[in-house]
Formats: C-alpha cells, sequence, structure tokens
C-alpha cells in the first residue's frame, strides 16, 4: 500500500501543487481528508466536483465519504463564494445585542440568509459562533476587518459602499 | 538543559535591562480586530522618530484582559515599577500622545486605565500568568519566565507515575466542561493496553457561542499548552499529540505553529525531549466548524479525517481512543495548569479553589456587564464578585436578571443566587454547569424565553444528524420555542416542550443532545411565569416579578 | 478484541449465559427477547442512532443501547419499562413528522418495519407537528428507486454498502436535519459510477426509501436473510489474506 | 327528544372515503340507530350543529380556515371527538401539499391548469391555511381510529364501543402508519 500510483492533477494549475503537499504530509492517507480539504478551499476558494473527485481517487477514500465530509463541516463551501464577504457574530454577547436584526435587515435588502451569496455574486453573508470581540457586540466582519457596535444603519452603509466602489 | 534555559533567561534578562521603559501592546484577537496591530506599529515608529528606540522597548503580547477597553497598552518603566501605566482605547492617532508623555517621564492621563480596579486586583493569574507580559511569539521570552521548566523536572527528575500523582495530588479537574478528575483519566490511559501507541489530544475545539478563553490562551501563551501536552505525553506513556484547533482561529493556528518548531529547535519536543530518550510530537489538526466535535468520540473522529459523528461511551477514549488506541483527551486550559502544577507541587495548587474545586478557572465575561474580557479567578468565589466587582456590574443602570454559564449545554442563574460559589458541584445544582468559562450576564431587557429559544436553535444547527432526539427533537423544541416567543402557543404545547426535553437529554447519543434541553429547563425553573405570559391561555400573574422557587 | 470470557447476567429477569463481547442486543435475540430497533442490521457495525433499543440497567438512571452495549457480570437489564416504552412511542413520533412517510404501500403489505413498531407500540397518531420538507425522489437507477420522504436516515444502505460489497456508494451529506443520503458526489443514484447494482442496500432499507423499481406492492417485501452469510463468507477470505 | 346517544360526523378536508365506508356497515346502521341518533352529518339535512353531542365522528384534515372554525366548535360541542381516517388522523394526502406555498397552489390550480376563467377565487371557496394538519394539532382528540379508510368493521366496532360507554382498543383492527 505504500507506493500508490500518483493521481494526476485535473489542469497544471500550479495551485494543485500545494494540495499535493498536503497530501504528501499526511502520508496521502485517508485521515488527511480534512486537513486536503482546507487546502483545497484555501487555494480555489471552494471545493468543486473536479477537486472532489481529484482529493478522493488521491487519498483512496469513497467519492460519497468525500462529500460527506464536505458538507458536513461549515467552513467549507461547495459553491464559488461572493466578491466579497460579510461575516456576522451570533455569539451569545452578539445576539443579545441585536445581531438578528442585522441578519433580518440584510435578508431584507439583499434577499440572502446566512451561507448564501447575492444573486450578483457581489458578496457572501456568513455567520461566525463568536469572533472573540465580545465587547465590542454587535460584531460584523466585512472583508476580514472586523467592525463592532453594528446596528443595522451602520451595517447596511458598509455593504452600500462595496456597491459604490463598482 | 538547565543550563540552557539559565543561559536563556540570563540573557532574556540582560536584555531587557539594557531597555528603560517598555510598551506593551496587546494584539491578542480582541485588540487585533480594533487595529492594535497598527498601534504597535506606530509606537515603534514614533519612538524610532524620537530617537528611543534604544532606551525603550516595544513588543506585541497576548492578552490584558479588559477587552472592552481595548486596544490596550502597558507601559513600565525601570527606575520606578510603581508607576506603570496601562492604556485604553489606543488608537493609532492617540499613540504619539502616550509617546510624548513617556519621553517626558509624565503620563498621558486622560488615556490612563485605572488598575486599582477589583477587575486586576481581584484575579489570581496561573493559567494566564504569561499573559500580556511575553511575547507569544518567542520561546526565549517563555522560558525566562520559568517555562519549560516542569517538564525538565517531569522528564529528568520523575517518573510517569510520580508525574500522575502530582497531577492527582493537586485536585485538577477537566476545564472543558464536565470537570472529569484530570489525574484519573491520565491513570486510566496510562494503565491501558496499548496495541501500538497512545496518543495525547489537546481539545482546542472551543465552540461555546461567547466564549474565548482557550484562544486567548494559545495565542498568548502556545508553549505552555505544548508544555502541558508533553508532560501529559510522558505520565501516560505516549509519543504522539494532536491539537486539534478550531479552523476560526487562525492567529492561534499561526502562533501554535511557531512555537512547535521554536520548541522543537530547543530540544523540548520532537525526539530525545530534554535530552533524554523521551520522544514526543505534536501535530496540529484543524477543525472545520463543528461545535459536535467538542465531543470527544466526535473530535476522534474529526481527526481520523472523518465526519465528526460521535459513538456511544463505553468504550470510553481513554481505553478505545484514535485509531483504537488509548487516547488522552484533556481540553486547553486543564493543559495549561499542568506545568505550574509541577512546577509548584500538586499541593500547592490544592491550596486555592474549594474542598472538591481546586485552583482556579479563567472565564470570558461578556454580556450586559461593563467590564467584558477574560478573567481568572479561585474556585469557590461568589458569582457576585464576578459579575459586580471584577466585571463592573450592570451598564446603563439597569437590572441583572440572570448569569448564564455552560453556553448551549448550561443554563441561567438568577439573581436571587449569586452567593453562590463558583465551583463544579454547585452550579450543577442551580441546574447549570461549569461549562468551558462563557459567563453571559443578562439584564432585564433579554426575555429568557428569546434565551432559550437562541441556545436551542444552536443546537439545532450543530446537531450532527446521527441520533433521533437530537437531530429532530431539537427543531421541535425549537419551533415550540419559537411559537411560544411569537405568542401563538398553548400550555398544551408547553408540556409538549417539557416532555420532549425529558426524552432528549434521557435518550442522546452524546452530551450535545443530552445537554441540550438544560437551557429551557433551567429557564423555565426560574423563570416560568415569563412562559406562561407569553401562552395564549397561560395563568397570568400581574406582579412582574418573578420569585425562583427553591427546588432540590 | 476477542474476549471469551463466560458471564451471567438478566434480561427481563431471565438468566442469560454469555460471552462478554457480544452485545445485549445480539443476546436477547439469541433468547428470544425481542427488542425495537431500525439501525441495527445483523452482520454490519452497529450504529447506535436510532435509539429504539435503549434498555434500563439495574443500579443506574442512564439507559442504554443494547446494539451497543455489552453484559456484564450479574447485570439486570430490563427492555420492556413504561418509561422506555415512552420514550420509543417518542422517536416513532419524532421521525413521523420529520419526512413524508404517507405511503400506500406499507399500508396494503405490512412490509415497512417503521410502519410494523408504530403498530407493535401501539401508536395511533404522531404527537407532534409535522415538519414537511420538500424531498427529491430518485429515479434514475434502472432497477431502483431512492424517495427521501421515506428515509429514517438509519444508515443500513451505507453499512452494507461499504461493508458488504464493499463499494461505498452511499454516505450520508449535511448535518442535523438537513442530513441526506448521497450516492458519490451527491449524483443521480444512476450516474453513480461506484454503484454495482447489487442491490444490497435496497434489501436492507427498512422503510420504503430505497425500493425495486416495476414491482406489485404485494411484491415489494424486503429480504436480509443473506447478510450474515456474505459476512462470514468476507470473514474467512480477509482470514486467508491476513495469512 | 329520546335519550339515545346523540352522533355526529363531520367532513372537513377528507375525500368522503371514510364516510362511505361508514355506510358500507351496511344493514348494521340498523343496530346502532337504536342506540344512536344521528343529529348532524353531510347524510343528514340539519344546518346547524347542535348544542352538544355525545360522539363525533371527524373526517379530513383541517386545511382551510373554515376547517378551522369548524372543527373549534364541534370540538366546544362534543363530548367525544374521534378522528376518524388518516386525512384527520395524519393530514394524509391532503397534507402532501405543505412542502409547497399556498400561493403556489393557487397558482397551479387556477392558473396553469385551468383552461377557462384563469382567475383566483376569493369569494365562495374558503381560503388555506398555510398547513394542513391532522385535527388533534388544532384541537383535542379522545379516539383515533386510522385507516385510509378505516374499515366498516372497524368503524362499527369503534361506535358499538363508544354507545357502550367503553374506550376502544383498536389493537389489531387497523394500522397506524400512513
Amino acid at each position: 500500500m505504500q507506493n500508490l500510483k500518483q493521481i494526476d492533477p485535473p489542469s497544471d494549475d500550479k495551485r494543485w501543487r500545494i494540495v499535493q503537499a498536503t497530501m504528501r504530509r499526511n502520508g496521502h492517507k485517508r485521515s488527511g481528508l480534512i486537513e486536503t480539504l482546507h487546502t483545497v478551499q484555501e487555494s480555489f476558494g471552494f471545493l468543486d466536483e473536479e477537486s472532489l473527485r481529484y482529493v478522493a481517487f488521491s487519498l483512496r477514500t469513497p467519492l460519497s465519504q468525500v462529500y460527506g465530509v464536505s458538507t458536513f463541516y461549515h467552513l467549507f463551501s461547495l459553491k464559488p463564494a461572493g466578491k466579497h464577504s460579510c461575516v456576522v457574530c451570533t455569539g451569545t454577547a452578539c445576539y443579545i445585542k441585536g445581531t438578528p436584526q442585522l441578519l433580518q435587515e440584510i435578508q431584507e435588502m439583499y434577499g440572502i440568509k446566512p451561507g448564501e451569496t447575492t444573486e450578483d455574486g457581489a458578496f457572501s453573508l456568513l455567520t461566525a459562533r463568536c469572533v472573540g470581540s465580545c465587547g465590542l457586540a454587535p460584531v460584523a466582519v466585512f472583508d476580514g476587518e472586523v467592525l463592532g457596535n453594528q446596528t443595522p444603519d451602520r451595517t447596511m452603509e458598509t455593504l452600500r459602499r462595496w456597491y459604490d466602489d463598482e | 538543559m538547565n543550563e540552557q534555559f539559565e543561559q536563556i533567561t540570563a540573557k532574556e534578562q540582560a536584555a531587557a535591562a539594557k531597555f528603560d521603559n517598555a510598551v506593551h501592546v496587546c494584539v491578542a484577537a480582541s485588540c487585533l480586530s480594533s487595529q492594535s496591530d497598527k498601534v504597535l506599529e506606530t509606537f515603534q515608529q514614533q519612538l524610532k522618530e524620537n530617537g528611543h528606540s534604544a532606551s525603550c522597548q516595544v513588543k506585541g503580547v497576548g492578552c490584558l484582559g479588559l477587552c472592552s477597553r481595548g486596544p490596550l497598552v502597558a507601559v513600565s518603566h525601570r527606575d520606578r515599577p510603581e508607576s506603570s501605566e496601562l492604556y485604553q482605547h489606543v488608537t493609532p492617532d492617540n499613540a504619539p500622545q502616550i509617546v510624548a508623555a513617556l519621553v517626558a517621564g509624565e503620563t498621558a492621563a486622560d488615556l490612563v486605565c485605572a488598575t486599582d480596579t477589583p477587575f486586576f486586583q481581584r484575579q489570581t493569574k496561573i493559567v494566564l500568568e504569561n499573559s500580556g507580559h511575553i511575547d507569544p511569539e518567542r520561546i526565549e521570552e517563555y522560558v525566562a519566565a520559568g517555562g519549560y521548566q516542569g517538564l525538565l523536572t517531569a522528564v529528568t527528575e520523575m517518573t510517569p507515575n510520580d508525574v500522575i500523582d502530582e497531577v492527582m495530588r493537586s485536585g485538577l479537574r477537566g476545564r472543558g466542561g464536565g470537570g472529569y478528575p484530570t489525574g484519573l483519566k491520565w491513570t486510566t490511559v496510562a494503565k491501558a493496553d496499548a496495541k501500538q501507541r497512545k496518543y495525547v489530544i489537546c481539545n482546542a475545539d472551543e465552540g461555546d457561542p461567547g466564549a474565548f478563553m482557550d484562544r486567548s490562551v494559545l495565542e498568548s501563551d502556545p508553549h505552555r499548552v505544548l508544555e502541558g501536552m508533553t508532560i501529559a505525553g510522558y505520565a501516560i506513556g505516549a509519543d504522539k499529540g494532536y491539537i486539534y484547533v478550531r479552523g476560526e482561529y487562525p492567529l492561534a493556528v499561526a502562533r501554535l505553529k511557531k512555537a512547535i518548531n521554536q520548541a522543537r529547535r530547543l530540544g523540548v519536543l520532537g525526539s530525545g525531549v530534554c535530552g533524554t530518550t523521551f520522544n514526543f510530537q505534536i501535530e496540529i489538526r484543524l477543525g472545520a466548524g463543528a461545535f459536535v466535535c467538542g465531543e470527544e468520540t466526535a473530535l476522534i473522529a474529526s481527526v481520523e479525517g472523518k465526519r465528526g459523528q460521535p459513538r456511544p461511551r463505553p468504550p470510553y477514549p481513554a481505553e478505545y481512543g484514535l485509531w483504537g488506541e488509548p487516547t488522552l483527551i484533556n481540553n486547553v486550559e486543564t493543559f495549561a495548569n499542568v506545568p505550574p502544577i509541577i512546577r509548584n507541587g500538586g499541593d500547592w495548587y490544592a491550596g486555592m479553589g474549594t474542598a472538591k474545586s481546586k485552583g482556579t478557572k479563567v472565564f470570558a465575561l461578556a454580556g450586559a456587564i461593563n467590564n467584558t474580557g477574560l478573567i481568572e479567578v479561585p474556585m469557590g468565589i461568589p458569582l457576585r464578585e464576578i459579575v459586580y466587582e471584577i466585571g463592573g456590574g450592570v451598564p446603563h443602570g439597569r437590572v441583572l436578571k440572570a448569569v448564564q454559564t455552560g453556553g448551549p449545554s448550561g443554563g441561567c442563574i438568577p439573581e436571587a443566587y449569586l452567593e453562590t460559589p463558583v465551583d463544579y458541584e454547585s452550579l450543577q445544582q442551580l441546574g447549570s454547569i461549569m461549562g468551558s468559562g462563557g459567563l453571559i450576564v443578562m439584564d432585564e431587557t433579554s426575555n429568557m424565553v428569546d434565551v432559550a429559544r437562541y441556545f436551542m436553535e444552536f443546537c439545532m444547527t450543530e446537531s450532527c444528524g446521527k441520533c433521533v432526539p437530537c437531530r429532530v427533537g431539537t427543531v421541535q423544541m425549537y419551533h415550540l420555542l419559537d411559537k411560544i416567543y411569537a405568542g401563538q402557543a398553548t400550555t398544551k404545547e408547553l408540556a409538549l416542550l417539557e416532555k420532549l426535553c425529558k426524552m432528549v437529554r434521557e435518550t442522546s447519543l452524546c452530551g450535545l443532545g443530552q445537554t441540550a434541553p438544560n437551557p429551557v429547563n433551567s429557564t423555565l425553573r426560574y423563570f416560568r411565569q415569563e412562559y406562561l405570559d407569553l401562552l395564549l391561555d397561560g395563568e397570568r400573574v400581574t406582579a412582574v416579578a418573578t420569585t425562583p422557587e427553591a427546588q432540590p | 478484541m476477542k474476549r471469551s470470557q463466560i458471564i451471567t447476567f438478566k434480561i427481563d429477569g431471565q438468566d442469560i449465559a454469555a460471552r462478554e463481547d457480544e452485545t445485549i442486543l445480539e443476546l436477547a435475540r439469541q433468547n428470544g427477547i425481542r427488542i425495537p430497533t431500525l439501525c441495527y442490521l445483523e452482520s454490519v457495525t452497529p450504529w447506535g442512532g436510532c435509539r429504539l433499543c435503549m434498555v434500563e440497567v439495574k443500579g443506574t438512571t442512564r439507559l442504554f443501547p443494547a446494539c451497543m452495549t455489552y453484559p456484564q457480570e450479574g447485570m439486570e437489564v430490563s427492555t420492556v419499562t413504561e418509561q422506555l416504552t415512552t420514550y420509543r412511542k417518542q422517536v416513532l413520533d419524532l421521525l413521523f413528522a420529520e419526512r413524508n412517510h404517507v405511503c400506500s404501500v406499507c399500508v396494503s403489505n405490512g412490509a415497512c418495519e417503521l410502519q410494523g413498531l408504530a403498530y407493535e407500540l401501539g401508536m395511533t397518531h404522531v404527537g407532534v407537528p409535522y415538519l414537511n420538507p420538500s424531498l427529491p425522489l430518485d429515479a434514475s437507477h434502472p432497477y431502483f428507486g431512492l424517495d427521501h420522504n421515506r428515509c429514517i436516515l438509519c444508515t443500513r444502505c451505507v453499512r452494507v454498502c461499504d461493508e458488504i460489497e464493499g463499494a461505498h456508494t452511499w454516505d450520508v451529506m449535511g448535518r442535523g436535519v438537513d442530513a441526506r443520503i448521497v450516492a458519490d458526489l451527491n449524483q443521480p443514484w444512476g450516474e453513480a459510477i461506484s454503484c454495482t447494482s447489487c442491490g444490497k442496500c435496497v434489501q436492507a432499507c427498512p422503510t420504503g426509501a430505497l425500493f425495486e423499481k416495476g414491482k406489485s406492492v404485494a411484491e415489494m417485501q424486503k429480504r436480509h436473510e443473506f447478510l450474515p452469510y456474505l459476512a462470514l463468507m468476507r470473514e474467512g477470505r480477509d482470514g486467508d489474506s491476513e495469512q | 327528544m329520546s335519550n339515545k346517544t346523540k352522533l355526529a360526523t363531520v367532513w372537513l378536508d377528507g375525500c368522503s372515503g371514510c364516510h362511505m365506508s361508514f355506510l358500507d356497515i351496511d344493514e348494521r346502521l340498523v343496530d346502532l340507530a337504536q342506540l344512536a341518533d344521528l343529529l348532524y352529518s353531510p347524510l343528514v339535512d340539519h344546518k346547524t350543529f347542535p348544542d352538544m353531542v355525545d360522539v363525533t365522528l371527524v373526517e379530513g384534515a383541517v386545511s382551510s380556515e373554515e376547517d378551522y372554525e369548524k372543527i373549534q366548535k364541534v370540538r366546544a360541542h362534543t363530548k367525544i371527538l374521534v378522528s376518524l381516517g388518516d386525512c384527520a388522523v395524519t393530514a394524509n394526502v391532503p397534507g402532501m401539499r405543505n412542502p409547497f406555498k399556498v400561493a403556489a397552489l393557487y397558482e397551479r390550480a387556477y392558473h396553469e391548469n385551468a383552461q377557462l376563467n384563469q382567475q383566483i377565487p376569493v369569494q365562495v371557496i374558503p381560503p388555506l391555511r398555510e398547513m394542513s394538519v391532522p385535527v388533534h394539532q388544532v384541537v383535542a382528540v379522545d379516539v383515533f381510529v386510522p385507516g385510509c379508510p378505516p374499515s366498516a368493521d372497524t368503524i362499527f366496532f369503534v361506535l358499538t364501543e363508544l354507545l357502550n360507554g367503553r374506550k376502544p382498543d383498536l389493537t389489531g383492527r387497523t394500522r397506524f402508519g400512513a
């Protein structure tokens, strides 16, 4: 079982080398599946069918198992993300200080729920269970930048700016 | 090895002695999210421009505790240590003001954060002893602060049994929530027969919403956790450890990676730990967003690369764990307590706390409280002291209604019970649990049905789906709570909710389902009237105040 | 982990002599005591998910799943108590309400294990509101069909396909109440390359979620007596390859 | 007024099959008539529900606002309420619309599938509720008689038991599970 035939990546995209390195570091074992999926997602932004197939064959893991693992964990996404990302914290502190109103406002304005991307692909709405900035609750993270003390107005303002920048 | 430690320590001290002043900027998650990295840069730049970079040390440190006042900056002076200051809400804009004051030997009074307050004075720091003092990215500073001494003592002067005895004597109990005696767990794994090898796993999948203790320890003092794990590995006869970290904690992961490399290079990790024949490797495993992976057996499944679904216990991981081998699983804070226990002895540790709950506990204070942040207090301290003295009470002149501990597995403790000492048994008697350390304060604006609904929604989305009671029961309970909260339910539906609570608690496969009804049960126990007030046919009481019933 | 010590314990007052490596459920069956279950299937790894086989053990208030609990010397197990019956009915309540089990097949042929249990436990109605999800039916396979509405996520199909057929076509995707059985990369069953069309999953399925096409209602019976035989033969083959 | 048991039957959202099955009791109806008076039913002429009846058999799920109001009125004026048949017990076929929104149902029924007069009726047809639910989700039910439909023998048994003051034990007579 040691000298498994190497499977060729789906394309000569350089990013596959990073994925291969992760698999190699984990000895091409099934236990490295989650680590490998993390690398694919980091490199390509999401997990498409092609990459899942490649990972499954490389790690000798059944396709359905790879799919099962990819959909079990919140952090993996099988669809491409929007250009921008808005992560609203739903930790307890943020919740009691007004997260539900933020989400509702976004849903009313842009028609998306957490985990979804606007139709125009402008941004994805995500939720996180506590980003660890409870002192600033409620908190939202816009493209990695944490902004505290959010109100529906302030959140909408930030989102609108993404559209204005286009 | 000891000589090497001494050399490092001497060098560190000499380096520190060269500076007249020191500026410590908090670069842990909460301050970092308020751009404390830019503050750090500004200080470096300003001091350089003023020609003081040689006399003033500037470094990023771990959590300084009072997150609500962040970014925090601590300034100390070698010649007058008594007049060190803590500055709050420091921005790149007002940093020059502090530099100017520093240069002039003065204090930027309007930015000072008072440290003679109970928040700073009432804490006892063991786990967080280095937090805010050392640069988490430099192993030298950890060593200079007495780090890896415990490990060195353990592997060179003690037998594995001695180490376990010391942990046993300390009375340390699992800090992940359950409170199982750590020494007992270690003994079981040490005695278990391995087919090939044993494993140590550090559970850093901190998932309770509103809890960030483990994250802070990992970001502020990562070596402490590595040291604790390595000591555990020596004690139970394991040569391999995994740290299972939440994928949402990239900073913690980066610092751990760095720490592992530094520890290997120094020879306190890897093959031949501290020059002995004991080998211990640590690998990081990244979680991918699943609360259920905090459950031991689900965590093991996840480390094995599978869906994080639990399996019934027994057999416990201590006998049948990772890849079917005996496995020790402790959480971050538990491991972080180990090095000082070995360094100072179990009796020293057992001298703190209550009869059954020893040592200290780290809490993340959040919610309707003035001082949100991270605190470490001795076990047995009354909740009232945490909330009103350390926490500074409830803001906006509002009234405290309840304190929630234990996250989605815990419960709400009403104001009438605030004298309760914080220990495992007392909290359990009140229908809550110690949990991993999230402590959320709620004032009169929180509706307890809504709170219960929030936690049920959490359990529902985090249920793995393996067992029926948790998978479907949580959904049914959530819908019922939603209906009650919307004022559309009847007493019949409240009765159904209570019936489901009992059934889900008794029949679910793992802790997530078994404890999912806790927030409902505890709010029903103390705030039943709030439920009744929302029912279409509920008995209404005109008096607003609910008197909590003292139930056995 | 072969332990072969003989112990004695009691199930419902009946003395049972047992090897320590047999579960309470297996031992009960051998002794003619019926414990209800939906996810347990002889010859594949127990799953412990349906919680119907929970039993009481004297001396503890905790309940234990009989399919994954091993007896201990002197243990006294009760399989039928008022409490257990209440919980079992509640489990069925939850299952009936989770998806759509309005089915004209099992009513007339009586072959559905879910319905059989409801009948056995004297259920007259479902006590919780129906969740009414919208779930598809996959009829892409030439011989078989999959109706997610009838699936109770017992994972018998997953385990049979993996452990006996060795194809691992099936697995579970998603989590919680959104979990679903998937073939390969969530493809139509007929397009799943790993499927050998052996039909074991269909025979293992306790409800009408997996079914054979083109059968009359009376013919829609499941049979899985052959599984223990296959498992046994497989064991023999694996044993040889180790030597 | 005789002192016979007062009986009523109600038809909500169902196919009337349970009522047909009731009629299939055939000549035994005469025996029943010795014990009970049928005061209200789709099968008799009375238009208003009586003040108080002893036993009411309910066929069908609660689907429309009309059903919803009616069943509450019936409950208030009935001593023993019987859910008769699978639609009353599980919502059965009427419940199959539940995964869809009501607006989508109207669209399908009155626009897409209508040849003439494509419009959604606002009068005469009672508005649908969001979900079609079993009777016991709306009011308390005393006896459940599953089956699609329950056989005439079962219905006869249930009535005989009730009219003689016993709670019917349906074990072995009809099957739950649809």
